[in-house]
């Protein structure tokens, strides 16, 4: 594995381009957020989600971090924006499956529901960056909760 | 009986005193350690050593999962969560580690899920009468800062605890119930049902002290039904210097943390700290990371020997201790005999030499190249209890064989003679 | 500089990631550790082993005297007399001990000599900013706990204590000045003479964080004048598990204990416990004993490089790595150079590279075999002073040499490349 | 070193007969007292000592323990009961490196300070043993201490 292979070139775009960067009001009347901290570094994110119907349809953040736990945010925004509720679950159970594999591949199926994300195989090789690639995830799980919770008041939350 | 491991414990191959061979009779106290162990401990230091949960380096990594495993093989051993087992530097300390998070929540830390935890003037905290020192003073200390007042489950004559006692001592007002497994000087194995039955009705908390049960015998948190339980390393076979707590994860995360420092840590100002879930919370500073591999790769073997063998067979064990010491004249066996056909009693015997001092006991087996510990054993109380203020204790191990035991009673029978105390 | 010392550490002749030799930079978090050490425990559990300062059989007799020849030779390390020398678990847990001591004390444990240890509302305890957690937190929760006042000695724009601070910071209701002999972020040694000097003037106690010192520099607790010192194991080429306290003799034997156990106690009654001396009254419980012997062999072998010659040899070591850090474009190196000449900084180096995550630049290191550590190294609030929330850092012990430091050196150089920021 | 050289018949006898045996009062201007405890096996003593002039004129003692503890107090209520101070302070000082001596025997002359305490010769192999051996010894100084202090009182003190 050479470190090239981690940081592929599409996780360096997104840790530039960062989607969904930036914490707007979410004006939906489900809504969540999430904020979370990789304790071993300090990096933080707070995400904000707004759900309509069965549809994930907002997703806002505003975080610091090193470029995966950056570009795991990125691209968790593009792909999972307008998708289904159930399509986002999928996806994060794929992703937390990737990380599991110790840097082997995932089954077609589930690397064609993760597209660009699947360009994190190779964090799965180095346990203490996992926590990097999962901490936007984390914050979405966690937000996604409030959202679909009886209540819609958005609460502080959680740990990485 | 389990087949001889003596080939897997260097130690017992050395011989003492004027070459006599090593009868290790002495496991109560610190048991001996298999190459298993020693070679996992080597291992970690010389391939494996790194910071733990810090660095992001191959070294922390590899370091890292040696020692989660570590936690998930204890866990195992004792049927519970890997994380609701925390490290610490023994069963001393983990028993401290409780008590001192409850004072921590009696002044005021903590916040709202602390309140289970604290304790003030008109509670009470419950023990019993035959505790270690360990499992005494944290609680008797607790008591006098918090003004909570210490209660305790007596013994009868012979040493035995007495249940009926249970639900007069155990009252409303009980808030936590402290005792142990199996006593180390009696060897008896306490009935848990009936602390834990009556501490739920009164809504008590259950600390067990493991120590002597962990080693020895099957045991499972979950079916045990207590809240929280400490043992240590060194007795099961581990490296010094290592011990645990377990808990269910909901009380850990509630309880207080009393040492503090790095690695335990969310987020630290100058002004405040919050702090990580269980198990990490209490588990500041640079963790003994060699020895918790140490200890799981001592979990490892007892598992592979099977601790129902090995219950089975220190049952044997305590058989010819316990029967040969209570049938020699001159001589009294504290505790009771236990019954051969159950495993209500562990692998020892502490016995009383009339007319002949507990050192003067000890120095004459050891002139025979046995080792066994002399004194109080930590439980002051219980000896003086009894009427005496020390005895001589045998106590086996897996590794410990019939002849061994045989040994150790052969000696005794001769101990009268050699001081000239009529027989 | 010293030999090349790579012969006595095993583990510095692992390959890593692909093949590649390994460089470690990260002894200020774990040092590696020599032969002498692994063997000195090893033999411990092989032919000694056995309960220390409770048997009196020959195995007591001979793990009892290795536990003291060990402490005898940690205290020769650091100028101290052996019954000064308390073992703890690591340094975290020996600066919990004094502070839990003193929340005992404030509770009001400990009598009438226990009363220079009562804190309440009105006293104050200093610390400075640069502390490390272990060094910070558990004084921040003894002020919470008893209602005294946290105040800290401030840094500067570079990470430097602020001197001329001290004389306004420790007033004169300052009861305890806790400080560190070298920071492990900056490396900066400090002038200890400075916190002393004011400490005495008001009465404080001082509390040194000998960590980054006592294993690099010569440290003589008798020449520095502090009341209290605590320093671990580990960071000094020794085991995990083990760390000690260092006190005046006075002073420990009215510190009143906050660990309760065996082995600690003169007598135990249900109601009352009553405690030896130190050191063993701050012991209770099973000794890490192998550690000791473990750690009592670490100092033998720093004392027998000796610690001028470590100190110069990491100071070489220090000038290439600060220089060459603080000379590169778009790294930021944290603290000052240092003086070529005098031994006022560690061998390490915490830099911050613009642009990359202190993450990332660890990854690109640890692909070319170059261990070192990222984050905030246990010392947030110094971090975020700095305005930064973590670092990369490399640190040094006797066995790194001039090559380590310029490999360091020379892959930094290539990060800003490698993710593409604009050098 | 056999059994039977740790514990010479001396021993054996002095701990049977317990020379000074006795709480009893002691009527001089000058005494002292001292309770000592061997913490590793709760072993105690109480020993009381009364001087006149340079002599030291009585010694009482009561308490209970092994052989070697018993046997000590015993030898050493009959080697010094009636001789100096100065006598009392060398022979202490010859038992204290007997007790050092691994074993070995010491020089003539202290040996013929010692008398009786010789056969303790043996226990100085044994180093859990040494503090059995010096309980009534360590009582014997500091009772002395306060016998010899201006104040005649007698002070509970100290530890083994
Ligand atoms: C300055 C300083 N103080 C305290 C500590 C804590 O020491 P330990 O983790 O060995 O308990 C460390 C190391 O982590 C340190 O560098
Ligand atoms: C019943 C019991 N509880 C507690 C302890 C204390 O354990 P440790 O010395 O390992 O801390 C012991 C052993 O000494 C014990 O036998």
């Amino acid at each position: 594995m050479s470190l090239e292979a981690m940081y592929q070139q599409v996780i360096m775009d997104h840790a530039r381009e960062g989607h969904g960067r930036g914490l707007v009001e979410i004006d939906l009347p489900h809504r969540g957020e999430s904020h979370q901290v990789n304790t071993t570094c300090g990096d933080e994110v707070t995400l904000r989600v707004g759900v309509e119907g069965d549809t994930l349809a907002r997703i806002a953040w505003e975080g610091q971090g090193c470029s995966i736990s950056q570009a795991s945010i990125s691209v968790l925004a593009e792909l999972l924006e307008g998708e289904s509720l159930d399509t986002a679950d999928e996806t994060f159970e794929a992703f937390r499956a990737l990380m599991q594999a110790k840097g082997e591949h995932l089954d077609e199926e589930r690397e064609d529901l993760l597209g660009d994300a699947t360009a994190f195989v190779g964090v799965g090789k180095y346990p203490a960056r996992i926590k990097c690639a999962l901490l936007g995830w984390m914050a979405l799980q966690d937000a996604l909760i409030q959202a679909r919770g009886a209540s819609s008041a958005a609460v502080e939350g959680g740990q990485a | 009986m389990l087949a001889d491991l003596h080939g897997d414990f260097p130690l017992l191959a050395r011989t003492v005193r004027n070459g006599r061979s090593l009868v290790y009779l002495d496991s109560g106290a610190t048991a001996q350690k298999p190459l298993a162990v020693l070679e996992a401990e080597d291992r970690f230091y010389r391939e494996h050593n790194g910071a733990v949960a810090r660095g992001a380096h191959i070294l922390a990594e590899e370091a890292t999962e040696a020692f989660e495993d570590a936690r998930a093989d204890v866990a195992e051993l004792i049927g519970a969560s890997t994380d609701e087992v925390v490290w610490t530097s023994g069963a001393t300390a983990a028993i401290n580690l409780v008590a001192n998070g409850m004072l921590q929540a009696s002044l005021g830390a903590g916040g709202a899920e602390a309140e289970r935890f604290r304790l003030g003037p008109g509670d009470r905290i419950v023990v019993t009468e035959l505790e270690h020192h360990a499992n005494l003073i944290p609680w008797q200390q607790l008591a006098a800062r918090t003004g909570a007042e210490l209660a305790w489950v007596p013994v009868d004559d012979a040493g035995t605890l007495r249940y009926e006692a249970i639900e007069s001592v155990i009252t409303e007002n009980t808030r936590v119930v402290a005792f142990s497994h199996a006593s180390n000087v009696t060897g008896a194995v306490t009935d848990v049902e009936s602390f834990v039955h009556r501490a739920r009705e009164v809504g008590a908390l259950t600390v067990l002290d493991g120590c002597q049960s962990v080693p020895h015998l099957p045991v499972n948190v979950a079916e045990l039904g207590v809240d929280l339980m400490a043992f240590s390393g060194h007795k099961m076979l581990g490296p010094t210097g290592i011990g645990a707590l377990w808990g269910r994860k909901d009380l850990l995360d509630a309880l207080p943390p009393s040492q503090f420092g790095g690695s335990a840590i969310k987020v630290v100002t100058m002004e405040t700290t919050t702090w990580l879930d269980a198990p990490q919370r209490f588990e500041p500073g640079t963790q003994p990371v060699a020895q918790a591999v140490g200890m799981g790769a001592a979990a490892r073997y007892l598992m592979d020997l099977g601790m129902e063998n090995v219950a089975r067979h220190e049952a044997r064990i305590a058989q010819i201790l316990r029967e040969g010491a209570s049938e020699m004249p001159g001589v009294r066996l504290l505790g009771t005999v236990g019954d051969p056909g159950a495993i209500d009693v562990l692998g020892l015997a502490a016995v009383v030499v009339d007319g002949v001092h507990a050192h003067d006991v000890g120095q004459v087996l050891d002139d025979r190249g046995i080792t066994v510990r002399v004194g109080h054993h930590c439980a002051q109380p219980l000896h003086r209890r009894l009427g005496v203020t020390g005895s001589t204790r045998a106590s086996a191990h897996v590794y410990t064989t019939e002849d061994d035991a045989h040994a150790f009673i052969e000696a005794l029978a001769g101990v009268r003679e050699f001081f000239g105390v009529a027989v």
